[in-house]
């Protein structure tokens, strides 16, 4: 059996399920196309299996266990693409020696390797967004000094995910002397009514908007019928895809968001993609959507993961590995421009380089603006401030390691 | 003719108040604790079949045991009090959050008075059973109301208890030590020195909490404190005629019923999850352990363990059967479908059989008495 | 002078929302009235009426049809098959449940619940669908006055006048035709009803479909405020407040639920929340409900629970 | 045998006056149940007969008036003090626990008699083992004193309606009351049930001494067994005395009796 | 009996289950003639509130089923109508255990044994109008709330409902049930004033088996769920163990209760 298991939590029901399908539509897709354009990451097939968590920690608990011994190695790897299920799982893939993989999401304080030698929060923490969203609002403003006696608000989903940026806002309150103000909005979101009386009457600056789901195009509704402006919401890059504008109609323009490197749009890998799937109908979504910006995240996902594979097949050997094997090949990870350009993904993501001591391996960022139609990149890339994140990741990280009595490695002695 | 009580003279009262007064019974009880104390870990240990994996330990039956503890809480409130509650997942939360604050050490300043309380982290079984006893102080508080609201008006004034703790423990940062993002970790699992951490290890203290609890409680509702119960149960008024003061037995069953639960949430929170937030005690959980009493038979100690089977497996064998089966089928139709046939599948057991498998099981023992003639 | 504004802000779009929470509340109380069910499957019912009606004009409209004829149509599709789940619900769940105690046939429209939500997404799909029925922007009132007017929201104002037509006649209804005489008497005692020849499966099909109908007008109130999606059905556990304060078996009471409700989680949310820590209405309405039960058991209209020996 | 003391009241009801919006149930209504007698109360539908009852343990508060129970005054009853003051009762539509066996119904009657607490119960051990088996004994005596050992196990609920009203009979009995309030416990037998209950009734009162206040429709029962006999109209107590005395009165035969039994 | 023809309801060797394995009725027939009083006599737990049910078809609510054997009302198999559509045919039941909806007025109560009718407000008013004739103290009460009337003001109220409808045939649970003597005495004359006037048949469950007898035409007698008598009510009372055991009259002279010295060994004529 010369197959590497791959297992993909995903949620295609459920209140979350509008953003959770195109993402697990890109991973299927790219899972795809590397098994039907190369046959496989070296002649290793990709063996992959859904699981339906519906956004739900204790579900994504049983998806894990549920698959990770599958195949001749067991899981590769694993995207719980939830917060809370990577909280639950943090513990639990150390132990399996699985690594977890969250791009874009999971608990900011895992990009220290070396206490959290599974955990992979890849190309940005939400304390990376939330600096790189304060940079945009400083520029927008005209400098960070601008900042001072501004008022900015935060909207929230009342859950780990939305929850993990406001130390970093906190500190960057701190910092820049912006007055911060946090306002929960409870899962699923649905009814937000007094969060925006608040905000019409405390008049914020800007709100930057924490949402999923449900939550992300209800707030822009609501934000139009207290007539906040759209332009002075910044959402993260998971209130910036076509499902949370689309809902809202001609309200929605204006409203920006955070990119996590990538927007919509096709790119080369998108051609081989509709040349080796979708013109065969093995695709999983409908050709329209393929370029949206969830299904490009959800395909960036998968590369990440395919290349770290083909990574630790040089060490190991081209043969299907163990979730601890291909952890080499993700701390080891390193993807240069041209490398970029050959994957096809030239113009979606800057270089990459993942060691023991950082796990997040990229920190750009740029900011988006729907325009009713599309999504505009209206920024030039920015960089998160690694000495106001890096403190606070040391700190935390810290902690975690003695409550759990995890003694941290050493990197330096890492290879 | 296999299941036949002739034969057994019962000589005393004693032995006919006994739990299981027909020898059959006993024999089957028996032989279902041998395998669960010693085959299931024997097997596990040696990695035999269905074993060769941790799912089965770590994905079915330590949430098996534990929200089976759960229903039976659950079941003493509703099942034998007739009280309907529809915030037991708020308890279990609040034993778990109870458990995680006293295992952490508790610190509560009264700066304005200028002194504090500070009590130094206790031992994980001290403050698993104190997380219970937690949760059956609040069980108390939130069933004072049962003494004036009835039925379903009370099931839906429990939700306040639901969301309010749903709420205490996300946004008061008190709970959770401060931690950024919310969620907490369990500490080290320390029983008398013996550290708990492999499935097979987790699986065996539950076992233990649970047999225990479920003895205790059996014992309960068998007795004069049961009756009480399932007097107001039936029909309130009347008990209060006869003696029985409706504030004792409800708040009785109320700080029982909220006990196990909250053992049963610091057990899911500590030996099942590791790592949680209180979205894993929301009104889905409420709702679930309803239905494991329902399904499983109002009333009925065994009926919780059932429920519990059911409910939290066939929707897993209902996920999984077509992957196994490999039917051409999208996670999404498959996860509908799973829907579709689970909530038939709970109206058709509830149509066949509205008081659960516990009569279906009582039934069944009738007619193998009677077999093989048909009535 | 602006907090006083800015107060009146908050308790009219309080009161606004409260009544369209009412929509989803008399659905219960309908059901609820004619045969003592507690239909925790309403949620589901306005998902499905809404699913069914957006996903039927969009195809109208792609066809070619002018905008109102798709509405009328559309409004039609789903009126059918509101009225097929409701046979369907009566003939297979509560129709064969009947005599049973509350509980079981509360657990039983759980049920209910997830085959409607796996029915619905499965036909209808489970993407965001925009609705626009009816304006969703603002009016400012009394600008004048007050610096930035008072905010009122035109979709609330016409959610606040269906529910009002809705309650008027359903509560004429109930109280003054013999149908609605039989449907109370059914809700008291199954059997006894069954023994003087009330034909429950009838009034249970005919209530289910009341209440299919009050669902879909849910729908587009709902629809238009969130787009028709899966998050919908949540909205069942925001109505159960509304319910019980209004009383379970009361029309009227529904709206006046919605209004205590609406105001009081909105005013606590923006004035009391903020100092701890926010996000407090959820619970805020049903310890409401639960004040208001403690002094009256049945809710402030419902009927009075009879306690005798 | 039975010896009712003329002087001996156990029970005494003062110009007790109760009413439910426009409806007067019991006007001023004074009666006594002396020990050891067994007192019928008689009369028409909705003469307030039940309310009666229910004055006298407590259910419903009079809107004046004054109770004395074993020399205690009261202006009311609290349902709990008049349960361990030894008043127990059937009820005129049965009320038992339908889910219980007809053992756990009458065990449950022996609530107030339990001693040990929650912890032994918890443990059903050592004290609270024998305990438990002691009010079992109590129990089957009772059982077998109502032949009811046949449906020991049987859900109360299964039953049909005669057996119920037996049960319920076990039931106060097991309180081992000093006053025995019984509503209609004859409603819904026949001949042969009637006569076996009325032997329960004698015995009851015979071999525990227990005082009987008993409503009934059957004349015959009612005249048979009753030392003394109230009867109620619209809630006013229209006469009071022997069965002869109240057989004869022309007041109780035009509004309740019809003609002369 | 009667012939064919003229049988308003037949029940022909039924068998009955509680539950799937609780048999309680074991080949139970009986017939009522077109017009006839038919009693149904039996000790507690004989069946005949079990037999009613199985007619008027209220058995599958409570989980029982006939198993075997088959009823006739009017000449059509009652198994295929549903509870509404008996009523709708003339057949009503009165439960036994007053059954009235207890949030719902005295009147409301009474006109909604109305509800299959047809015939316009005014027959629906007169009849009600007759109901209260025949009791006064409904009329008195009409306005409360049926669950807080006495035990035997429900019952009148529960057997008024049940006249509302028009019935060809009554099946009567323990109609005397709890009310006062001179009730009884109205109820039964009801009983015979409708079955003269306007010829309903009467299919009626009775403990008092004197006054049953006295005037029904004819008397079943069941035991443990097997009729073990039956004939012309006359005959019935002829009968000397009828006498002993159910009119308690022993030679001629009735016995008094303070005189049942010891508990009687019951005679069976079965089981
Ligand atoms: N729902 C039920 N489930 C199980 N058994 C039942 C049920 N209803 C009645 N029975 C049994 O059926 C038998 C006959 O009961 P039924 O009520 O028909 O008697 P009955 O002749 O009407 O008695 P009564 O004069 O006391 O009313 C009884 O033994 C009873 O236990
Ligand atoms: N809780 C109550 N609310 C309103 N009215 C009541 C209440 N209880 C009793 N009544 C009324 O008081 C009157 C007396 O009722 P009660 O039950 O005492 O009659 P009873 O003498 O027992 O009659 P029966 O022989 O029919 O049982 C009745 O008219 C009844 O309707
Ligand atoms: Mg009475
Ligand atoms: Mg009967």
């Amino acid at each position: 059996q010369n197959e590497q298991f791959i297992p993909i939590l995903s949620y295609r029901t459920g209140p979350y399920a509008v953003n959770g399908a195109p993402y697990a539509n890109g991973v299927v897709d790219y899972y795809n196309l590397i098994n039907e354009r190369d046959g496989g990451i070296n002649g290793v097939k990709i063996l992959f299996e859904e699981c339906e968590t519906a956004y739900a920690t204790d579900k994504g608990v049983e998806c894990y266990e549920r698959l990770k011994s599958k195949g001749p190695t067991g899981a590769a790897f694993i995207n719980p693409l939830s917060t809370g299920i990577t909280f639950a799982l943090t513990e639990k893939t150390a132990t399996d020696k699985i690594p977890i993989v969250t791009m874009g999401y999971g608990r900011a304080d895992s990009k220290n390797g070396a206490v959290f030698a599974y955990n992979f929060p890849l190309l940005g923490t939400y304390w990376s967004a939330a600096d790189i969203a304060i940079q945009h609002v400083a520029k927008e403003l005209g400098g960070l000094d601008k900042l001072k006696g501004k008022k900015i608000s935060l909207l929230y989903h009342d859950s780990p995910y939305g929850k993990e940026p406001i130390p970093m806002l906190q500190v960057l309150a701190q910092k820049y002397g912006f007055e911060f103000t946090p306002i929960p909005v409870t899962h699923p979101g649905v009814e937000q009514k007094s969060q925006w009386l608040a905000i019409r009457q405390h008049r914020p600056d800007y709100v930057l908007v924490w949402g999923w789901g449900v939550m992300n195009s209800t707030a822009i509704k609501e934000a139009a019928a207290v007539a906040y402006p759209r332009d002075k919401m910044i959402g993260v890059w998971w209130s910036g895809a076509e499902p949370d504008v689309t809902p809202a109609g001609d309200q929605a323009a204006g409203y920006k968001a955070l990119m996590l490197q990538h927007g919509a749009g096709k790119f080369p890998v998108h051609a081989d993609i509709e040349k080796y799937i979708y013109a065969k109908g093995k695709g999983s979504t409908e050709p329209g959507k393929i370029g949206e910006v969830l299904y490009n995240r959800g395909i960036t996902n998968a590369m990440l993961g395919v290349e770290a594979i083909r990574k630790a097949q040089e060490k190991f050997g081209k043969k299907p590995l163990t979730g601890e094997q291909i952890r080499w090949g993700l701390e080891n990870l390193i993807l240069t421009d041209a490398r970029i350009k050959e994957l096809g993904f030239e113009g979606m993501l800057k270089p990459v380089s993942i060691s023991c001591s950082d796990h997040e391996g990229a920190r750009y960022g740029r900011v988006q603006q729907w325009d009713g139609k599309g999504w505009k990149v209206i920024s030039d890339w920015y960089t998160a401030d690694e000495s106001l994140i890096e403190p606070l990741v040391a700190d935390v990280s810290a902690k975690y390691a003695a409550e759990k009595k995890v003694t941290p490695r050493d990197c330096a002695k890492e290879t | 003719m296999l299941y036949r009580e002739t034969g057994q003279f019962k000589t005393t009262y004693a032995e006919d108040i006994a739990i299981f007064p027909i020898r059959q019974d006993r024999i089957a009880l028996a032989v279902l604790l041998g395998i669960a104390f010693i085959g299931v870990p024997l097997l596990a240990t040696f990695r035999i079949w269905p074993f060769g994996s941790d799912y089965l330990l770590w994905a079915i039956l330590l949430p098996f045991l534990i929200l089976a503890l759960a229903a039976i809480g659950t079941n003493i409130l509703v099942g034998y009090c007739g009280q309907i509650s529809l915030g037991s997942g708020a308890f279990m939360a609040i034993g778990a959050y109870s458990a995680y604050k006293l295992a952490t050490g508790v610190h509560i300043p009264f700066a304005a008075l200028g002194f504090a309380i500070s009590i130094p982290p206790l031992p994980v079984l001290a403050s698993i059973l104190l997380g219970g006893l937690m949760s059956a102080a609040a069980g108390i508080l939130f069933g004072i109301p049962s003494l004036r609201i009835k039925g379903l008006y009370l099931a839906v004034a429990t939700l306040a208890a639901q969301f309010f703790f749903d709420w205490a423990f996300l946004r008061l940062p008190w709970f959770t030590n401060y931690a950024p993002s919310g969620s907490v970790n369990a500490p080290e699992l320390v029983f008398f020195g013996l550290v708990v951490r492999t499935p097979v290890e987790r699986y065996l203290l539950c076992l233990v909490f649970v047999t225990l609890l479920a003895m205790l409680a059996k014992n309960l509702v068998r007795g004069n404190l049961g009756r009480q119960w399932m007097a107001i149960r039936d029909m309130d008024i009347a008990a209060e005629l006869i003696g029985i003061r409706p504030l004792y037995a409800k708040l009785t069953a109320f700080a029982v019923s909220s006990f196990i639960i909250g053992v049963a949430g610091a057990l899911w929170a500590f030996v099942y999850l590791g790592s949680w937030e209180p979205l894993a005690f929301s009104i889905d959980r409420s709702l679930e352990l309803l239905f494991m009493v329902i399904i499983g038979g109002l009333g009925s100690i065994m009926g919780s363990f059932i429920g519990a089977a059911f409910i939290l497996i066939a929707p897993i064998m209902l996920n999984v059967l077509p992957t196994e089966l490999g039917l051409p089928l999208s996670t999404q139709t498959i996860t509908h479908l799973q829907f579709i046939i689970f909530g038939s599948l709970i109206c058709y057991l509830l149509i066949k059989e509205p008081h659960g498998f516990a009569r279906l099981i009582s039934i069944g023992k009738e007619k193998l008495r009677l077999w093989p003639f048909p009535y | 002078m602006i907090a006083f504004g800015q107060f009146l802000e908050v308790l009219i779009g309080g009161l606004m929302s409260g009544v369209l929470y009412s929509l989803v509340a008399l659905g219960f109380v309908l059901i609820f009235k004619a045969s003592g069910v507690f239909n925790y499957a309403q949620g589901a019912m306005v998902l499905l009426a809404g699913l069914a009606l957006v996903r039927a004009l969009d195809l109208l409209v792609a066809n070619g049809f002018p905008l109102w004829v798709a509405v009328v149509l559309g409004i039609g599709f789903a009126a059918v098959i509101m009225a097929a789940t409701a046979w369907l619900i009566e003939r297979f769940v509560v129709g064969p449940l009947v005599n049973q105690d509350a509980l079981t046939l509360f657990m039983s429209t759980i049920g209910v619940t997830f085959v409607i939500e796996g029915v619905a997404e499965m036909i209808f799909g489970s993407d965001v669908y925009p609705l626009q029925l009816f304006p969703t922007d603002a009016w400012f009132l009394f600008e004048g006055l007050f610096p930035g007017g008072i905010l009122v929201n035109k979709l609330d104002v016409w959610g606040a006048l269906i529910a009002g037509i809705l309650v008027a006649g359903l509560a004429l209804f109930f109280q003054r035709t013999k149908t609605g005489r039989a449907l109370r008497a059914v809700a008291d005692d199954h059997l006894a009803a069954h023994s003087v020849g009330i034909p429950i499966s009838w009034i249970w099909f005919v209530v289910w479909l009341a209440a299919g109908l009050v669902a879909l007008v849910a729908a587009t109130v709902w629809g238009t405020k969130l787009g028709v999606q899966f998050s919908i059905t949540f909205l069942a556990l925001k109505a159960l407040p509304v319910l019980i304060i209004g009383g379970l078996t009361s029309i009227p009471g529904a709206i006046v639920g919605g209004l205590i409700v609406g105001a009081g989680e909105k005013i606590a949310e923006v004035y009391l929340g903020p100092s701890i820590g926010g996000g407090i209405e959820y619970w805020f309405a049903y310890v409401l409900a639960l004040a208001v039960l403690l002094v009256r058991p049945q809710g402030l209209f419902g009927e009075r629970i009879i306690e005798r020996i | 045998m039975r010896a009712p003391d003329a002087d001996d009241i156990l029970l005494q009801v003062e110009r007790v006056a109760l009413s439910f919006g426009g409806v007067k149930a019991l006007r001023d209504v004074s009666f006594n149940i002396r020990k050891g007698e067994i007192r019928a109360i008689i009369g028409p539908n909705g003469a307030g007969k039940t309310s009666m009852l229910n004055v006298i343990n407590g259910f419903y508060r009079p809107n004046h008036g004054a109770i004395t129970f074993k020399g205690r005054t009261r202006a009311k009853m609290q349902p709990f003090e008049a349960a361990r003051g030894g008043i127990a009762r059937t009820f005129q539509n049965v009320a038992l626990f339908k889910g219980m066996s007809a053992l756990d119904n009458i065990m449950a009657g022996r609530t107030l008699k339990v001693r040990c607490g929650v912890f032994w119960q918890l443990l059903r051990f050592g004290p609270a083992l024998a305990e438990e088996v002691e009010h079992r004994r109590k129990v089957e005596e009772i059982i077998d004193f109502l032949e009811i050992e046949a449906i020991r196990k049987v859900p109360v609920g299964r039953l049909p309606y005669g057996l119920q009203k037996r049960v319920e009979l076990g039931r106060a009995l097991a309180m081992e009351p000093d006053l025995l309030l019984l509503d209609e416990p004859m409603a819904g037998m026949n001949l042969e049930e009637k006569e076996d209950m009325s032997r329960f009734i004698m015995d009851v009162n015979n071999h525990f001494g227990t005082t009987i206040a008993l409503i009934e429709h059957d004349m015959a029962v009612v005249m048979d067994l009753s030392d003394r006999v109230a009867v109620l109209d619209h809630g006013v107590k229209i006469a009071d005395g022997t069965p002869d005395e109240v057989k004869r009165s022309q007041t109780v035969i035009d509004a309740y009796l019809g003609i002369v039994h | 009996m009667t012939t064919e023809a003229t049988l308003v309801l037949s029940v022909n060797n039924i068998e009955v289950v509680y539950d799937h394995v609780i048999l309680v009725l074991k080949g139970v027939s009986l017939e009522v003639p077109q017009g006839g009083i038919v009693a149904l006599l039996g000790a507690n737990g004989a069946g005949k509130t079990t037999t009613l049910k199985a007619v008027s078809n209220l058995l599958h609510a409570e989980r029982g089923a006939v198993t075997k054997g088959s009823i006739l009302f009017d000449g059509v198999e009652v198994k295929s109508l549903s509870p509404n559509d008996l009523v709708r045919r003339g057949c009503i039941q009165v439960m036994e255990g007053r059954r009235a909806f207890a949030h719902l007025t005295v009147e409301e109560n009474i006109l909604t044994g109305a509800f299959t009718r047809r015939d316009g407000k005014s027959a629906i008013a007169q009849d009600l109008e007759r109901v209260y004739a025949y009791f006064p103290r409904l009329k008195e009460r009409r306005g409360s709330t049926a669950g807080y009337t006495s035990g035997g003001e429900q019952q009148m109220c529960v057997i008024g409902r049940a006249l509302m409808s028009r019935p060809k045939m009554i099946l009567l649970d323990e109609p005397s049930m709890g009310l006062a003597p001179q009730v009884v005495e109205e109820i039964f004359e009801i009983v015979r004033d409708l079955n003269i006037k306007e010829g309903v048949s009467f299919l009626l469950a009775e403990q008092n088996t004197n006054m049953a007898l006295r005037y029904a035409s004819h008397g079943y007698i069941l035991e443990n769920g097997r009729v073990v008598m039956d004939g012309e009510a006359r005959a019935l009372t002829a009968n000397e163990d009828v006498k002993e055991f159910y009119l308690g009259v022993a030679g001629d002279k009735r016995k008094s209760y303070r005189d049942v010295k010891h508990y009687k060994r019951r005679k069976r004529w079965l089981a």
